[in-house]
Parts: structure tokens; sequence; C-alpha cells
């Protein structure tokens, strides 16, 4: 990870803040930084959003190809996730130097999203056993300032909102076997129902107190956090510890708590969002890099 | 190439253009903080990210470190999701390693290396979207990167594609113009002095034809200079007008 | 004889005929009562634990475990020159984790290869030791942990954490605590307190969840935890404090097998 | 003594008030923990509380540390420093290979600039040091054979055999009579088993 | 919580360029002058004779040297500044410096002062102990003693206000934006204190009581600092990075009336951009207004 050095006297300031509810940078304990997205922002994608936050900038690219269903599940579709720890982000990432970081990004992505609570699978099966719909999720990290699952989940369900599928038609083949067709008409396309998307909300144990949204400095100043992936509903879909300290287990079920009640809070300002770019529109003019 | 008519009767490329047209190029300076230096320029279809850091102390092993000037690294990369058919993996394969060579010597060849012993610059790119003339949207885009981190060139360096079509030199090719099969060469030019950074052709050419297609890339990124001094002159009004107490 | 002995010949692409049973006995657990194996639902009931350190003469510390039909094997080797030193290691130690299923473990046959799902896995096992061990007496070194996952009949993580922090301390590695792990299915309403493999892939996919906790257990922390699977929030806390419970149960049990792993050597002179 | 007891890692032994932390314990809120699996001793030492400590059966492994007294083995000479591999710390012999360094300056302790390595050292010499530093991120173990008892306690002549110290400076063999520079020690007799 | 703080990218706000700019702005390549009779300074080389500039920046004359100041850039140091930089290595006798300039700084172990007094001799232990003093991760206040010839500068804190630097928050900005000053030590009338470090490290922390001049700068407190000053020194910060991405130069008048115009919002709105932008630009003025 794109490290910091924090010093001890720098250490004790931050902590003493988190005790005091005022961060740093002002914020209380449970505030995120300034968020901006946009999404439909590269156009080799079938879906694609951008998120920044702070100085965190996330760029998610789905593509959507057409492979063979998991024999372990032969009518639903799957996601595969990459995370590109590009040298943008940090010359530390440069040549095999994120692959690392990117791996274990992607395998925490698959546990959070790549199941049947958070995205109908089933609406993603062509042909049972023949044909599927493969959503490759590739995310590319442009800049690292902490709270790398927040950001990246937002692109994620912002991304998927965006994303339109072709129509396929099966029609039988001349030799009986059957023969995909997809549909040429750029408007006809199957969206996807993003309403269960989980959002990672990851909290950061700070002395005795946990923040959500963690700037780089304050990760440093953490020994241990919990990851918690938290629907519009409130349920919790995947909780993971992170770093490298161990937890009391009543901070744990502290945490949990303000996880559910922070992550729930991210959807719906997310969903309008979403919907209002939409409503805008062709007359919207993209901002992109150029912004 | 069959079936794919890359200059109609009248003169005009598949997207219209003639076929001395650059596409529309926009770009801007300073798209994110962390960095040194950093820009992003789009030309048609092909968007790329330059980012730049440094100069600072060698990393790794330090033997890299020249006592006489600045060691030029690049990393060429495109984003997963750049091309039509996805991509396997972002760099590492053959032709971004040449890629990054190419980049390499392009920037030794226009940055005032001398001016920094031992030290590095880091330079990186990646193509966000793929659309034909990766190499010039990089240079061109690393080019206001290294502007952008204060680091002193002899002058821009400025790259465009050129290609042959029917007996007419084209330039500025898109993806469908790149892969029909005709030549394709990329330049790079110093433009003020006229000095060429990078040549670079892989198909063949009569060489009665070298001259013409040289003068038509030539042309091109002198156009396409003043487009980048243009951003630049804009950049540096911008922000003095700012500073200015 | 295989020409290529790097690869293991074979079609290209083959299936578990497991596939093609007919998927009725896949729901059958969720019908029950009951477990199969006659424990009880929503009880801290986890299976008769069998452990035993210092089985591999090789390395410097080992343990075996045996939890039902679920077998592990670890064995830990260093403290020992640190190959990287990049990081900012020198002051403390670094801890490796490598953890392997052998391609018998399972029902369907998996590769040597570790998969980036293992990886995945080990990953979450160093996380869940990494508490317990006193790394920052180790500066400069490190250490390696192997865990061979024998037979997987449900709860290999969970074991996996158990079986490495007793080849730890097995090792003489200084700890803060041993770690014990223990995984619970959610099954619906109940709880499936350390489940088989049956248990962990039977039933509806909507339903189900699964937890894995790692506890310090006289310190009181969690080292490790893992949900996934749709739950409210008190689920959550519930089905936690149950897998801390099931790491109770098997602590006496441990605690039993390190000692007499100590007894079983000679005793050190008295200086 | 007290009759032998038992315990494993995070077994809490004591308070504080009781008892000193010794090797194989720490500290927390108050208390002594124990850090390994092994035998509880307590011991005596006049007046102060006694010093409790965990034992395993073998030595625990340690590292080399700060003012450790090990021996190891030159691997490769320059003008400014030798290398080595440290083979025992103490009398415990290391089950693997770590590396360390001894620096010009840190060969003795008197005329620091006038030392000359390859006067000191030759590879294959077998050397008793002691450890300064546990170094940076570049560098090993920083050692130093500063002291009379410190330095080549075993060197082998060109003609491949084991030489016999005739000063503090120079060794000489036995077989052709000449003579080689080394920074010799002065054994102590507890570290002759080799 | 989050609501409120998603939204959609704008574009920035488009300049108004003014035409009475008579600053003289060049880009790489543009001949300034062919009149032999200039220096040539930094950002400057002589093709064929003629002065050409090799960044983009503001044409800068004194007398007959001829430099462009860029508008961004590492940290060229000058004997005299004042830096703040963070350690990054523990070496034999000197420590390696992170101060944003090109090439790692270095602080010889000569060039501080070790507790116990201003002459004391150097000797072994001390180099043995010296990241018992400074630490990798550490950050320090020092002065630019000499440039070495490769361009690294190296520093020294033999002075009392240099040391180690205690409990507090470091900003970066880049170096261009720090005006130069008679003096970068200044005590805000608001409450805190400032370092506004010459290569655009900039730390705040709160105006010590009393200097505890017996340690030698290398002791430094943990007693936790009181909410009053934190939430100074947090506007504090906010503001400097509101100026900074305004590109307003920071010097103790612009940092003060941006916190003084920042004081009816709250610390945590300080980082939205409509906010950032209202703030400077109140600011701007009344510097405007205090300079004409």
């Amino acid at each position: 990870m794109a490290a910091v050095q924090v010093c001890e006297a720098e250490k004790v300031y931050i902590m003493h803040g988190v005790r005091d509810d005022l961060r740093v940078d002002g914020r209380g304990c449970e505030d995120y930084r300034h968020m901006e997205i946009e999404t439909d922002v590269v156009s080799n994608t079938d879906g694609s959003a951008r998120v920044k936050l702070g100085y965190t900038d996330v760029l998610v690219g789905i593509k959507a190809e057409i492979g063979k269903p998991k024999p372990a599940a032969p009518d639903e579709g799957y996601l595969e996730f990459f995370v590109d720890c590009s040298a943008n982000a940090t010359p530390e990432f440069e040549g095999r130097g994120g692959e690392e970081l990117g791996s274990e990004l992607s395998c925490t992505l698959y546990k959070v999203f790549n199941n049947v609570n958070s995205l109908e699978l089933r609406a993603l099966c062509i042909a049972p056993r023949e044909h599927c719909w493969v959503l490759y999720v590739d995310v590319l990290l442009l800049q690292c300032d902490g709270n790398l699952f927040d950001a990246i989940s937002i692109a994620i369900k912002a991304a998927l909102f965006n994303t339109r599928i072709p129509k396929v038609t099966i029609t039988e083949g001349e030799e009986g076997g059957a023969e995909l067709e997809l549909s040429d008409d750029p408007y006809d396309c199957v969206r996807l129902n993003v309403e269960n998307v989980p959002c990672i909300v990851t909290l950061c144990k700070i002395g005795h107190r946990h923040v959500v949204d963690a700037t780089l400095q304050e990760k440093a100043c953490s020994v241990a956090g919990l990851l918690v992936s938290v629907t519009h509903k409130g349920t919790i879909t995947c909780v993971r510890k992170v770093g490298g300290g161990s937890l009391e287990p009543e901070s744990i079920f502290e945490m949990t708590e303000t996880g559910k009640r922070v992550g729930k809070a991210l959807h719906a300002p997310l969903m309008k969002l979403l919907r209002d770019e939409e409503a805008q529109g062709k007359q919207r003019q993209k901002v992109g890099f150029l912004g | 190439m069959a079936g794919l008519e890359l200059l109609s009767d009248q003169g005009y490329r598949l997207d219209g253009r003639k076929p001395s047209e650059l596409r529309k190029v926009q770009a801007r300076m300073g798209v994110f903080t962390q960095a040194d230096g950093s820009a992003y320029i789009e030309q048609g279809n092909t968007k790329a990210l330059a980012v730049v850091y440094g100069p600072h102390e060698v990393r790794g092993s330090r033997s890299k470190a020249l006592h006489d000037r600045a060691v030029i690294n690049c990393q060429y990369s495109m984003a997963t999701f750049s091309t039509a058919e996805r991509k396997r993996r972002p760099h590492g394969d053959r032709k971004s390693s040449e890629m990054s060579l190419h980049l390499k010597q392009t920037f030794e060849a226009a940055v005032l290396t001398s001016l920094y012993p031992r030290s590095q610059i880091d330079i990186f790119v990646k193509i966000l979207q793929s659309d034909g003339g990766n190499y010039s949207a990089c240079v061109n885009a690393a080019t206001l990167a290294v502007i952008d981190a204060g680091i002193p060139m002899r002058d821009y360096v400025c790259a465009c594609s050129a290609g042959f079509v029917e007996n007419t030199a084209v330039v500025d090719l898109c993806h469908a113009e790149e892969s029909g099969g005709g030549t394709v060469m990329s330049l790079a030019l110093l433009p003020r002095g006229g000095q060429v950074a990078l040549v670079q052709m892989d198909a063949r050419l009569h060489q009665d034809h070298l001259d013409a297609l040289m003068e038509a890339a030539m042309t091109a990124c002198r156009s396409l200079g003043q487009v980048l001094d243009g951003v630049v002159r804009q950049h540096l009004q911008e922000v003095s007008v700012l500073t200015a107490e | 004889m295989p020409v290529d002995t790097k690869r293991v010949r074979g079609p290209e692409e083959s299936q578990s005929p497991l596939l093609f049973l007919p998927s009725i006995a896949k729901k059958s657990v969720a019908a029950e009562r009951g477990r199969q194996d006659g424990r009880r639902r929503g009880q801290a009931d986890v299976r008769p634990v069998f452990a035993r350190c210092g089985l591999v003469s090789q390395a410097k510390g080992s343990a075996y475990i045996e939890a039902g039909n679920t077998k592990l094997i670890c064995s830990v080797f260093g403290p020992r020159e640190a190959e990287r030193k990049d990081e900012a290691g020198a002051s403390s130690g670094r801890l490796l984790c490598d953890l392997r299923f052998a391609p018998f473990s399972c029902p369907n046959r998996g590769a040597w290869i570790p998969s980036s799902e293992d990886k995945d896995t080990a990953q979450g096992l160093l996380e869940a030791l990494r508490p317990g061990v006193r790394l920052h007496r180790y500066p400069r070194a490190q250490i390696e942990v192997n865990v061979l996952v024998l037979e997987n009949d449900g709860s290999a993580l969970a074991h996996a954490i158990t079986c490495a922090s007793m080849a730890l301390a097995d090792a003489g590695i200084e700890m803060y605590d041993v770690v014990l792990g223990c995984s619970l299915r959610l099954d619906g309403n109940s709880f499936l307190l350390d489940p088989t493999l049956q248990e962990e892939t039977a039933g509806e996919p909507g339903a189900q969840g699964s937890v894995t906790v790692a506890l310090l257990p006289s310190l009181n922390q969690v080292s490790g935890l893992q949900a996934d699977g749709d739950m409210r929030e008190d689920t959550l806390a519930e089905a936690v404090r149950a897998c801390m419970e099931g790491c109770h149960k098997l602590y006496p049990v441990i605690q039993r097998a390190l000692l007499r792993a100590v007894h079983k050597r000679a005793s050190p002179s008295e200086s | 003594m007290s009759p032998r007891k038992l315990c494993v890692p995070g077994e809490k032994l004591c308070s504080t008030e009781d008892c000193i932390p010794g090797t194989g314990t720490y500290l927390r809120h108050g208390y002594i923990f124990a850090a390994l699996a092994g035998y509880v001793f307590r011991k005596n030492e006049g007046e102060e509380l006694p010093v409790i400590s965990v034992v395993k059966e073998t030595e625990a492994q340690l590292l080399p540390d700060v003012g450790a007294i090990v021996t190891c083995k030159v691997t490769s000479i320059n003008p400014r420093f030798a290398k080595v591999h440290i083979l025992y710390v103490g009398s415990t012999p290391l089950k693997d290979r770590f590396r360390g360094t001894i620096r010009k300056e840190d060969v003795r302790a008197t005329e620091k600039d006038k030392v000359e390595i390859y006067k000191s050292f030759r590879p294959g010499d077998i050397v008793l040091a002691k450890v300064i530093s546990l170094g940076d991120v570049q560098s090993n173990y920083l050692l130093t054979t500063a002291e009379n008892e410190l330095g080549v306690v075993v060197a082998h002549s060109e003609a491949g055999v084991q030489m016999i110290p005739i000063s503090w400076c120079e060794m000489q063999c036995p077989r052709t009579h000449g003579k080689e520079f080394r920074k010799v020690a002065r054994v102590q007799p507890e570290f002759l088993q080799a | 919580m989050a609501a409120g703080l998603m939204r959609l990218p704008v574009f920035r706000k488009q300049e108004t360029v003014s035409e009475s700019n008579e600053k003289h702005l060049v880009v790489p390549g543009d001949v300034i002058t062919s009149d032999t009779g200039f220096m040539r300074g930094h950002g400057t080389y002589m093709d064929e004779e003629k002065l050409t500039a090799s960044v983009a920046g503001e044409v800068e004359r004194v007398n007959k040297l001829i430099c462009v100041r860029p508008l961004k850039t590492r940290f060229y140091g000058e004997v005299g500044d004042v830096v703040v930089g963070r350690i990054t290595e523990v070496q034999q006798k000197r420590w390696k410096v992170e101060t944003n300039s090109r090439l790692d700084s270095v602080l010889l172990l000569s060039s501080v002062n070790l507790p116990g007094g201003e002459l004391r001799r150097r000797c072994a232990e001390d180099e043995l102990a010296m990241r018992d003093y400074l630490q990798e991760g550490d950050l320090i206040n020092a002065e630019v003693q000499s440039v070495f010839s490769d361009g690294a500068l190296s520093l020294h804190t033999r002075s009392l206000k240099y040391g180690k630097l205690g409990q507090g928050v470091l900003v970066q900005v880049s170096p261009s934006l720090v005006k130069r000053q008679k003096t970068h030590f200044h005590n805000l009338p608001c409450g805190a204190s400032i370092i506004l470090g010459n290569n655009g490290y900039i730390w705040l922390y709160p105006t010590p009581g009393q200097q505890d001049e017996e340690a030698g700068g290398f002791h430094t407190s943990m007693e936790p600092v009181s909410l009053p000053d934190r939430e100074v020194i947090s506007r504090l910060r906010n503001c400097i990075l509101a100026l900074a991405t305004h590109k307003v130069m920071l010097y103790d008048t612009s940092v003060l009336y941006c916190y003084e115009s920042s004081r009816p919002h709250e610390i945590k709105d300080l980082l939205k951009p409509e906010v950032m932008e209202e703030v400077v630009m109140i600011t701007r003025q009344r510097l405007v207004e205090q300079a004409g």
C-alpha cells in the first residue's frame, strides 16, 4: 500500500483528535470527505464510473463478455474483478509493485459483489450450462489517499448502474445447435438491478474510537480495522478484519453498528445522484479529466 | 484491405477528415495533486493520462544512478478496458515494454537531464481509451506533464502518426486506419528546431514515398505542437493570474 | 510415464461426476431439525478435536489437528534472516503464511498451485495469526508458516488458524496468546457451529451465511473475523459470540496438547 | 525450587507485584503472561522479587541481539569491511544463516585509523565478535571485535593448516612457519570447545 | 454522514484572463533574448547564442541574470532557507531527510545540537545512538547550511528554533507558493503557530507556552493538545489547502486573512470546493484592499 510515514508525535496528535471527535481536517469520526461521482467516462466499456474521494481517485470500467457458466452454478452469470494499481497512483506500484495489493483487493471485491445477495446473477444467464454474461469489472487506481475500498465499492455500484448489456436472442441454428444473436440497436439493451449492491464501509480503530473514511495518515495510526459491506436495507453482507492488530469483541459490535448505520446512509444519496445524472441525459456536459 | 475503403473517391477518410487533418485535441494540465506533474489528453477517441514523479532520489538499486545526468524511467500501460476487446494485463507484455523504451528514448532527447545528476524522473503513461495513435497521445500527454512538473526541456516533444493510403499520406490515424494493413510511421519531433526525437516504422514502404510521408508527419507534429503550445500558455496565464498579488 | 513432469496429463477439461448428482441431496440439511452427525443446531457444539504437536522433525515446530474429518498439518520454519528488507520491517519480524489444499482434500480435485481463493484464505490466516505473535522480538527475521489441508470437511480456515498457532508455540516462537479459530454456518434462522463441508455448501444460497472468528482466548481479543452472506447486524453479533464460545470449548484441548508436547521432551536443566 | 509448572502462551502467571518478568514472558496491564509453551521458573536473586521466566526444553532460539557475543565465519573482505555469517549466538547454534558486517573502524579499539581489513581477517576465518547494532535497511548486523577477547580464533594458512597465534596481531602456520596478520582474540577457556 | 457530500463533478471556473497582464510568460523553447549581454539562470539554456526558456513560467530579471520561474517544481534550496523535512534513513554519521528536493537532503551528526550542551564531541556512542535522537519518520525543521556539488542540500539544526517537531499537522504544498520572507516562523494571533518551510512543507502546531531548552530539542511532549487549539489548527490546515488549491501565495497575512474569512463556516465545510472558493475570494479581496 502506498504507505506514508508518520512519526510518534503526529500519531499522538491524530489519536487525541479522534478521541475529541475532531479529526485533523475538521471532520468528525463518522464523516466522509467530499465525494465526486461521474458515470460513463470511458466509451470502450459497457459501463464506467469515476469516483473521487478526497484525493483518492478511482476509475471503474465494466465490460460484458459472453462466457460459459461455472459448472457449480450452471444457471448464473458471474463477475470477474481486476484491480490495476497503476504507477500513476504512486511510483511504488511500478512494474509488479502493485500486483500484491491488486490481487488482495480483487479477492475481497469478489467476495463482496459476486453473490446472489448483491446482484441477480441469474439475470446474466443466457442459456443454462452453455452461455452466460461475464462482467469484467476492472478497477483502475489513479490516486491513493486512503479508504480505497469505500471509493471502489461506490464506483462499482455506479458503474453497474451505468452498465448496459446488449440483448441477446437465441435462435435455432441450421445444424440444430443454438446460435446467439446480438442486438445491434444500442438502445435495445438490458440494465442491471443494482438496488441490492452493497457499499463497503471501512472502519479504522484509532485509540479507543473508530473512524470512517480514514486518510493515509490516520490509517498509519490504526493497527486494526473492520471492513463492512452494507446494503441499502442495512443488512451486512460481508465483514473482514483488516490490519495486523486484534480487536476487543465489544468494539467489533460497536464498529459493525456504526458501519451499518453509515453504510445504509450512503445508498440513498448515491442512487439519487445517479438518477439525476441520468435524467440530464445527453445535455449533461461530460467533465471527465478535463474538468 | 478489402471491404473497407480508407479513402473515398472525393479524398475523405472514414471519419470525414481530409488526409492531412488532425483529430480534435483536448488537453488539461495538472489533473492530479499528489504527483509532481500530470496531464490528460484526448486525441479524437484516444485518451491518455500522463503522470510525472521527480526528479527525485534514485529508487531501488542505487547503482542505477548516473553521476552526470538524470535517469528517465518510463512505464507505458493500457487500462484493461481501453480496447474493444478486453486486455488481460495492463502492462508487462512485449508491446508495452517496447513502448516504454520508446518513450524513454524520446524524452531522453528532450529533457535537459544533465541538470539533475544522480536523480531519477519517472514518467508513467496510461491509455484509458485506445483508438489509434497511442504512442503519439502518450508522448503529447507526457510532454504536458513534464512541463507541469517544471522540468526543463529543450522544446516540446510532439508526436503524430502518419500512414500511406492509395499513394496519399494521411496523418493521425485512427484505429481502423491503423489496422488497415498499410504502413504506419510514428514520429516524435522537437518542432522549433525541427529535430526528430524518434521515428518508428514497421511495414514496407517504397523509398520514393518516404520523404513525402516524413514531410506529412512533420507538418502534423508542428500543428500538434501549436495546439499543445496553446494549452500550455492558457494554463500558464490562468495560474499566473491567480498567483499575482 | 508422463513426459512432462510439471504437468498432469489429462483431458483439457473434465468435470466432477458430483455435479450430475440430483440436487435433492444438497438441500436435505436445511429441512432437518438436527444435524446429520447428531450435533445440535444453535448450540456451541463443535466436533471432537484431536491435536498433536511436533510431527514434522525437519521443521522448527509443527502441529496436526483433526476435527471430525477435517485434517490439517502445519509446520513452522524460522526465525531466519528476512529475504526482503524493503519494508519498514527492520524493527519487527515478518510472518509469512502459506495455505494449500491438497488436491485430494476436497470432493472436487484441486490443483497443486494455489488459486487466488487459496491465497485469500492464506491472507486471512496471516491476519488472524499476526496479532498473536510477538513479532517485534524477531527484528530482521521472518517466520514461515505452512499449512496443508489434507482433508477438507468444512471449517478449514478456522482449524488452520488453531493448528498454525499450535505449531508456532511448538516452535518456541514468542506469542501473546494462542490463537483459536471457529467457524459457523448461518442456515436460515439457526446456527451450525463448526460446519462440515456438506453443511457449508448446502441450502439455498440466499438464506445462508458463514462466519469465521479467530480469538486470543486469555486476552479476550478477536484477531480475525470474516463474515459473508446477507445478515442483520444483531445476527452477526450473535454469530460472533457463538464462535467465541466455540473457541473457548476448543481451548482446553489445545492447552493439553501443548503441555503434552512440552512434557514429552526432556525437561530443561536448571540453570 | 517450586514444583514444575507448565504453561502455554497467554497464560497469566502472576502480578508484577510478586515477580519480575524474565525471558519468555511479557507484561500487560500489570500482570505477567507467558509468551512460550514451557516450564515456569521462579528464581530468587538477592533481596529483590523473584524473576519469573518461561523456558522451553530446547533453548528458545534467540536472534543475535545488541551486546550478544557471536561466533561467525568470514565470507568476504574488502578495504572497508568484512562480511561474515553468524553461526552461533553465545553457545547456541543458529539454525539459519544470518549475515553480519565488521566495519574497518570496529576491528580494534586502538589505532582505529590504521586498521587494514586484509591484515585482520581473511575469508574462512572463524571470528568471535559482539553485536553493536542491528543495522539499517541496507546493512546487516553490525559487529565489532574491538576487545581483547574478540577477534580471530581459528584461521588456516595458505597451506591449509590451522595456524597458531603468536601475538595479538600475528598467526603462524605450523607447517610452513609462514606468518600471517590477523586480529587475534585472546580466547577464553569457555569458548575453547570446537 | 455522507449526505450532501456526494455530487457530480463540475468544470472549473475559467478565470478571465486580464488584458493588462504585464508578466513575461514563456514556454519551453521560447527565445527570451538573443542579446548576448545577459547571463543565463535557472530554467534557461543557450541555443545557438540565443537565451531560450526550458520551463514554462515567468521570466525574472535581476540585473543581467535571467531566470524562468516555473509554476510548480521541486524545491531548489538555497543557503539560509528554512525547511521542514522527514527523516527517511539513518546512516553512519548522518540522516537522510526528505525535503521535496530532487535529491534527499543530508543532516550530518555534526550539524545538530546533541543533548548536554553546545560544545560536545561526537563520539562513537553518539553514532550508534543516532536513532534515539531522530529515527525514520520523524519530522524536523532545519536550515540549509550548504548545497553539495550534485545539488543535494546539507541541513543544520544548530539553533534553538530548529530541531525535532512535536505534535502538530504537516501540510504539503508546492514550494513556489511559499512567499520568501524575513521570518518563516509565526505565532499567529488566532492561537496557533506556523512554520512556512521554503520547501512547501508547512508545519502547524500549538503555540508553545514555555520553551524547554535543556532537551536540545529531542524531547517531544505527548500531552494532549486542547480542543480549542486543535480547532484552530484544523481550520488553518484547511485554509492553507484552500489557498494552495486556488494558487494564492502563502505568508502570514494571507493565511490569517483566510482564517478570518473562513470563520462563518464549519471547519469540515472548508473541504467543499464552493466554500473554498468563496473563502479564497474574500481573502483575495482583502489582500488587494490592503495592498492598494
